[in-house]
């Protein structure tokens, strides 16, 4: 049953700056199994909303340094734009944090909806007069029946009176509705994989829990896998079976969300857990592409939280990072993940 | 805009008073072939023409006819102002448009490859190009292109006003400069366009690179390149004045050249007036298409 | 450390580099007109009229047997010249308009940006036309007439900018502790424009010189026999295909100084921060 | 009639610049009127190209059909000639005058075959018999009052300027006219040859433009500012017009009238840039005919304004000038180095007898010296529109800095340039002079006696002028101006012209000739001293 979808090793994502070349994604390494739900979390500049481009192949201005993202049997860091094109329309579907910025604001929601079912439909045939709606090179007749489509899948995702709503253009919706949009526009492509980089941080809670909801929901309906790339471990423990923590663009501790939140096996993820409820800041925006993450600039050594943890020592700054297997599918990379474990057991 | 238009009236007005001397003598010696008006004669041409009034009273009376749809009547022409100038636009209007088509023709096609190209050999080229057709002179490039393609290649007319053959070499000439300005616009503002998130999304449904450059990008980045394009339908008609010269066009901008060195001055300010007015609505207009075009702008707000 | 950083920006930058040369080269045949130049500028030769580019005549001759090389490197001085004076004027107008309309606020500021509201009804080199033809062809009148048409952009941006200013947390402390409104404005103000208004000047040392051309071109140029560009090209038209080097190397020279402004200010645009030209643009009616 | 030869046809006086046309038509001259051409002989023909006009139009024979297109520099179209319905007499030949120009300068009979003063006042024209509008109806008396009435009313100055009022022209009968002047004006009927005075039919619409005149072509479709078609007029009534269609089309830069005649677009084009003379010359498929006109160009010098009222300065001016340098290099051979300010094709220009200035500069020189001139900078006038007058303004400042004379130039649009030349302000001014009408008395009186226009503001107000040198001058023009006698007429104005060379009052520059280039293909063309009055009738195309 569990059979995998998305396998992602050692993925390196770079940056080229004026300042240097940024090491966004640093040789991340997971797998997301079919109809499963996998939180990735961390902090701002943690390299897990590059990691989530990176497998959708919209890295750029990055690139991929090395490594692997093989989606569903494709290799994807290699396949040609036409593979990618098909992956996308079919495959991987992406939702991004921020929904006043996603939508394209000069198309109504319909349109943008319309556009993602076409291109499920045909992914190969995309005339760009057809896609300007130009009269004669578009069916009309078909536009309406995809228009109907569209509302459906607006009042899927729990957009209230969609036939009148399919017209309106994004500026006239609200946070959540449009979040929703988005979610129909992914949904448009019937994914095996939803992508859904931060969906709900810029939203209010009450909204937060609803699109949650409803991501479970589709999640539960289609046998759709989701891949949520969160800060929010609050999220992650509502929400999935599975969770990645990164850091620095490495990954540091992965494993069964229980067992990493109940029994966290990293300094890192503990830090996390403990500022949890009130101090994790919502969303500042994340800006890796301005090169902005100037820790990462340059060759990593060592632990990538070295500095800042409680039980650095000298081995931490540098040379590679253990794997520790600590659980059943639970890893942690840490030097000192014994006596984290027994300093943790003196606690309790 | 009603402001607007009230100062652009009095400006137009008052730029008669810039003329050093007794405009009267110049005007009448015109009038009269060449021959020197008496003294009597000049103090009946400012009383019939009111000019020994206030200036106050003198614009009022003006204006009074201006809004009639009376721009007063040549000094030599003997025709009323408003008939040369309706006479002299369509070839200007001809002009302006084929020059614009011209220019946006260059400029979308070269800004986009530009901006697709960002920091490579094709937009330094292009950025390179669109620099060169705004230093260039119109005039010489006029000269140049009459050389080539009249002379030379035999391929249009040098002159003259007729059929399409006759405005292709004045259109690309007023539409080079213009075209270097678009290019750069339509450059910067899909720079723009593609950094927004909304393209990644669009990326992301596994849409064609070209459909997400066409419809998604350019859509959003023409919004900007509207407005000032239409703003710089000023810069069109400062062109026009030149090229109408070079290459012979009977159009509004001859008819100024004329005018002024002719001290013609209801045609000089009847036409200022004119194209002033003809400038505020373009910008008004321009509005206009920029609610249509953004759907962010509602229809109906405030448009002062 | 930082502005060394941008000349090194500035300089990575190959079309800056270009445009740099270019304006360099004017100004040092503006400068160096009378050692470079190998005939003075109006000397003429009736008898030796057209020659073609020899080895005496690098460029040529032109109508009046004048070297065409002397009265372009001579012809550099008056058209930096022009451009300066009408860039000084217009930035002091558009400085103190700015400033006043910008920090006296209310029916002050309504008024003059209305004015320059009018003004820009018009579109620019038009307006400059009529005012230069009805008051006579000369250089003085172009530069009045450029000067009056120009100014405008300044007064915007600066207003703009003391509105801004004005909203912050220091100069309205500043207010209150009694410092005096000028020191404010001296002080906060005009260090924040000077970034786009050294941009803008830059672009519109191009805008004053091709502007010059186009006007000089229509007849109300410089008087003869001053080598002026604009004049000896439009002068020259006649010899398009009979004595090309009459026409063509007053085109290039004008060419060539106008793209050099404008990839100077490009390049500084770039190299200063960006962020400070969003409101150059107007915003309507 | 050989075409491609540049024609030095010596000829009677005409105007140069257009822009002078009207310009000197006042004046009240009492030459003897009648038939008697008062610029008879002393013209000499350079070649045949001419044809006697008044059998030969009539080309008729070699009628050949075809079609023409002729580039001009004004526009036939212009608000001033809605009298005419839209389209001007000038160049067209769709309008004529009761009396043309002959190539000689002479009156020639046109719609009207005799004329005579029956009083002080009066003049009776006769009429041409079976000269047919272009609408088919028959000239008569009546039109031609008329069609002055139109003319005395249309146009304010024109009451002055022909010395007849409004409702003083009178048909007697069918065919005779009767014209009454306000004051004795015996140069009468050589001003009314002149292309502005044209007879039409008072059907002609001003609202629909549509001009109905007798010439050999009429119009048929005419674009406002851009060009005239006009068709042949088989009923015409001096020979048939040879082209089925002829073209006005309105060029007005000279460079690119050439080029469009080089790029084939039209096949004549008047008054090309004297540069391109040689280019368009040598070229294959076109060529260049000059023809002396009566125009002149001279440097004129105030010589109320110090210190140019010193002779020796106006003199030492003179020293430096070298006529022959122009004409060669500026002025590219065309025209021809003049002695005085009046065309040597005048008959009473006295070119022969005037005293030459050669060119002296050391003799230059030595005048500045003992001169008044201290070294302060002369303004130097002339109008934007005067033909390569920039580059001879720029000559002369060569030369007289040679000898020490500084000279600011100052170029004005036309408009302003009448104005400041008016007002004494200028201590030179580059003038030309000519005529576009039958009469050129007013060449000399106008200029230099101190009651003509130029001086007669300055000369009232502040008893000065500006060229006038005083009460001698002003008897021997007046003189000259009134007398009938021909003998007598030359005798006085070579006197007054004498004294102004003497008082060195203008620096002669050259008497001028001006340019028709066309196709190769074109021939038969007819020009006249006044190019306005070119003749198209027996005009042949090649192809």
């Amino acid at each position: 049953m569990s059979e995998t979808l998305l396998e992602v090793e050692d993925l390196h994502t770079r940056f080229a700056t004026r300042e240097g070349t940024v090491h966004a994604v640093e040789g991340v390494s997971f797998s997301v199994d079919r109809g499963e739900i996998v939180g990735v979390v961390g902090e701002s500049g943690s390299g897990k909303s590059v990691t989530a481009r990176s497998l959708i192949r919209l890295e750029d201005p990055g690139y991929i340094e090395r490594g692997s993202v093989r989606f569903d049997g494709i290799e994807m860091t290699d396949a040609d734009d036409r593979t990618i094109r098909r992956v996308r329309g079919d495959g991987m579907a992406m939702v991004f944090q921020d929904p006043m910025e996603t939508l394209n604001p000069v198309f109504s929601i319909g349109e943008q909806i319309v556009e993602s079912i076409k291109v499920h439909e045909s992914p190969e045939k995309q005339g760009l007069l057809d896609y300007l709606n130009v009269p004669l090179f578009s069916s009309r007749g078909k536009r309406s029946q995809m228009r109907q489509r569209a509302i459906d899948l607006m009042s899927e995702v729990g957009i209230p009176h969609p036939e009148t709503r399919v017209s309106a253009y994004p500026h006239e919706f609200s946070g959540g509705m449009r979040q929703r949009a988005m979610l129909a526009i992914a949904l448009a492509r019937e994914p095996d994989l939803l992508v859904a980089d931060e969906p709900t941080t810029a939203l209010d809670v009450t909204i937060q829990a609803e699109i949650l909801q409803r991501i479970r929901d589709l999640n539960e309906e289609l046998d759709m896998a989701v891949l949520m790339i969160t800060h929010d471990l609050g999220v992650v423990a509502e929400l999935c079976d599975k969770v990645v923590v990164m850091y620095g663009g490495q990954v540091m501790e992965e494993g069964p969300v229980e067992d990493v939140l109940t029994n966290p096996k990293h300094p890192y993820t503990e830090s996390l857990l403990g500022c949890m409820p009130q101090t994790c800041a919502r969303g500042e925006p994340l800006n890796v592409i301005e090169g902005r993450v100037p820790s990462m600039v340059g060759e990593p050594t060592g632990c990538p939280f070295a500095s800042r943890c409680w039980c650095s020592s000298e081995s931490c700054t540098s040379g590679e990072l253990p794997t520790e297997q600590v659980g059943d599918d639970h890893t942690s990379r840490c030097h000192h993940v014994e006596e984290l474990s027994e300093s943790m057991e003196a606690e309790q | 805009m009603l402001l607007v238009l009230v100062g652009v009236s009095i400006l137009t007005f008052l730029l008669l008073f810039l003329t050093p001397g007794d405009p009267a003598e110049t005007i009448l010696r015109q009038q009269m072939g060449g021959r020197t008006p008496s003294l009597e004669a000049i103090e009946q041409f400012r009383q019939s023409e009111g000019l020994n009034r206030p200036i106050p009273i003198q614009y009022v009376d003006w204006v009074t006819d201006v809004l009639q749809g009376n721009l007063r009547e040549s000094y030599y022409q003997e025709t009323p102002v408003s008939t040369l100038i309706i006479n002299r636009i369509p070839a200007t209007l001809e002009l302006a448009v084929a020059g614009m088509a011209v220019a946006l023709t260059i400029a979308i096609p070269t800004g986009i490859i530009s901006a697709v190209h960002k920091g490579k050999a094709p937009d330094y080229l292009s950025q390179f190009a669109a620099l060169v057709g705004v230093s260039m002179p119109n005039f010489w490039l006029g000269y140049i292109l009459i050389i080539v393609f009249s002379l030379q290649l035999g391929l249009f007319p040098v002159a003259g006003v007729g059929g399409l053959e006759s405005l292709v070499l004045p259109a690309i000439t007023l539409g080079s400069g213009m075209a270097a300005i678009v290019t750069r616009l339509v450059r910067s503002s899909m720079l723009e366009v593609l950094d927004e998130e909304y393209i990644d999304t669009a990326r992301s449904k596994g849409l064609r690179e070209r459909i997400v450059i066409y419809k998604h990008a350019l859509r959003n980045a023409l919004i900007p390149v509207v407005t000032i394009v239409g703003l710089q339908f000023g810069y069109l008609l400062n062109g026009a004045v030149i090229v109408e010269i070079v290459f012979q066009r009977p159009g509004l901008g001859a008819l100024l050249i004329d005018a002024i060195f002719a001290r013609d001055y209801p045609v000089v300010q009847g036409l200022v007036l004119v194209i002033a007015v003809i400038f505020v609505l373009t910008n008004f207009a321009v509005d206009l298409t920029y609610r249509y075009i953004d759907p962010r702008i509602s229809f109906g707000g405030e448009s002062a | 450390m930082k502005n060394s950083r941008r000349l090194g920006r500035f300089l990575s930058n190959r079309l800056n580099v270009v445009g740099l040369l270019f304006v360099s080269v004017v100004v040092l045949s503006a400068i160096f007109a009378p050692v470079i130049a190998p005939e003075g500028p109006n000397e003429q030769d009736l008898f030796n009229r057209l020659d073609s580019p020899s080895a005496e005549h690098p460029m040529g001759t032109d109508q009046l047997g004048r070297d065409v090389l002397s009265r372009l490197l001579y012809g550099a001085r008056i058209s930096l010249q022009i451009s300066l004076a009408v860039v000084a004027i217009t930035l002091a107008i558009g400085t103190a308009v700015g400033l006043v309309a910008g920090y006296a606020g209310g029916w002050v500021d309504e008024a003059l940006m209305r004015f320059v509201d009018v003004l820009l009804a018009f579109p620019g080199i038009l307006l400059a036309l009529v005012i230069a033809g009805i008051l006579g062809p000369n250089l003085t009148n172009i530069m009045i007439a450029l000067a009056v048409v120009g100014w405008t952009q300044y007064a915007r941006i600066i207003r703009g900018s003391v509105l801004s200013v004005k909203q912050e947390e220091f100069v309205k402390a500043a207010q209150l502790m009694g410092v005096p409104r000028r020191r404010i404005v001296l002080r906060h103000i005009l260090p924040n424009v000077v970034t786009p208004v050294i941009v803008l000047a830059t672009m519109d040392m191009a805008y004053v010189i091709l502007g010059t051309a186009g006007l000089s071109f229509l007849g109300l140029g410089a008087q003869p026999p001053t080598p002026e560009w604009g004049t000896m090209l439009s002068q020259g038209r006649n010899f398009v295909d009979t004595a090309w080097w009459v026409v063509n190397f007053p085109g290039l020279a004008i060419m060539i100084t106008v793209l050099g402004f404008n990839l100077l200010g490009d390049g500084l645009r770039d190299v200063l921060d960006p962020r400070d030209m969003g409101d150059v643009e107007n915003k309507g009616m | 009639m050989e075409d491609s030869i540049t024609r030095r046809t010596l000829l009677g006086a005409v105007g140069a610049g257009g822009f002078v046309s009207i310009a000197g038509c006042a004046g009240d001259s009492g030459d003897g009127g009648g038939n008697d051409d008062p610029y008879s002989s002393e013209t000499k023909t350079g070649d045949g190209s001419s044809t006697d006009n008044n059998s030969s139009s009539g080309n008729n024979s070699t009628a050949t059909g075809g079609s023409a297109n002729v580039a001009l520099s004004m526009d036939p179209t212009e608000g001033v000639w809605q009298v005419y319905g839209g389209v001007s007499p000038y160049y067209t030949n769709i309008l004529e005058p009761l009396i043309w120009v002959s190539e000689e300068m002479k009156l020639e009979p046109w719609l009207a075959t005799d004329w005579e003063a029956t009083s002080d006042t009066t003049w009776e024209f006769t009429l041409r018999d079976s000269v047919k509008f272009h609408n088919g109806e028959d000239l008569v008396a009546e039109h031609v009052v008329w069609s002055f009435e139109q003319v005395l009313n249309e146009w304010s100055y024109a009451p002055g300027w022909l010395h007849v009022e409004s409702g003083s022209v009178t048909a007697i009968d069918e065919t005779t006219v009767e014209f009454e002047t306000s004051d004795p004006f015996p140069t009468f009927p050589g001003t009314i040859a002149h292309n502005m005075i044209a007879i039409q039919h008072p059907d002609r619409s001003r609202e629909n433009t549509e001009p109905i005149g007798t010439g050999p072509y009429q119009v048929e479709q005419r674009t406002q500012g851009q060009h005239v078609r006009t068709s042949g007029f088989d009923d015409y009534w001096n020979g048939t017009p040879s082209l089925d269609e002829l073209t006005f089309s309105v060029i007005t830069d000279p460079n690119t009238r050439a080029l469009s005649l080089q790029n084939g677009d039209v096949d004549v084009a008047f008054d090309p840039p004297k540069s391109r003379v040689e280019k368009l010359d040598s070229n294959g498929g076109t060529n260049v005919t000059t023809q002396l006109s009566p125009g002149a160009v001279y440097v004129g010098c105030n010589i109320y304004k110090a210190p140019m009222d010193d002779p020796k300065l106006r003199q030492a001016l003179n020293y430096a000038t070298s006529q022959s340098d122009l004409v060669e290099t500026i002025l590219s051979n065309i025209g021809v180095p003049a002695k005085g300010p009046v065309a040597e094709s005048i008959f009473w220009s006295a070119h022969e007898k005037l005293p030459a200035y050669e060119q002296d500069t050391e003799k230059a020189k030595q005048l500045v010296e003992e001169s008044s001139y201290d070294g302060e900078a002369l303004q130097f006038h002339l109008s934007n529109q005067q033909v390569d007058g920039e580059l001879l303004a720029q000559a002369l400042q060569q030369w007289y800095d040679e000898i020490g004379v500084n000279v600011d130039i100052q170029v004005t649009e036309e408009a302003s340039f009448e104005d400041t030349v008016r007002s004494g302000e200028p201590h030179l001014i580059l003038e030309s002079s000519g005529t576009n009408s039958g009469a050129a008395d007013y060449l000399i009186y106008e200029t230099f006696h101190s009651e003509g226009d130029v001086n007669e503001r300055l000369y009232n107000e502040e008893g000065t002028g500006i060229y006038n040198l005083g009460e001698e001058v002003d008897q021997l023009i007046q003189a000259g101006f009134q007398t009938g006698d021909q003998a007598e007429k030359e005798q006085k104005y070579e006197q007054a012209l004498q004294r102004i060379m003497e008082e060195a009052v203008v620096v002669p520059i050259n008497y001028s000739e001006y340019i028709v280039a066309a196709s190769d293909g074109v021939s038969s063309m007819d020009l006249r001293p006044i190019p306005e009055m070119t003749r198209w009738t027996g005009l042949q195309t090649g192809q």
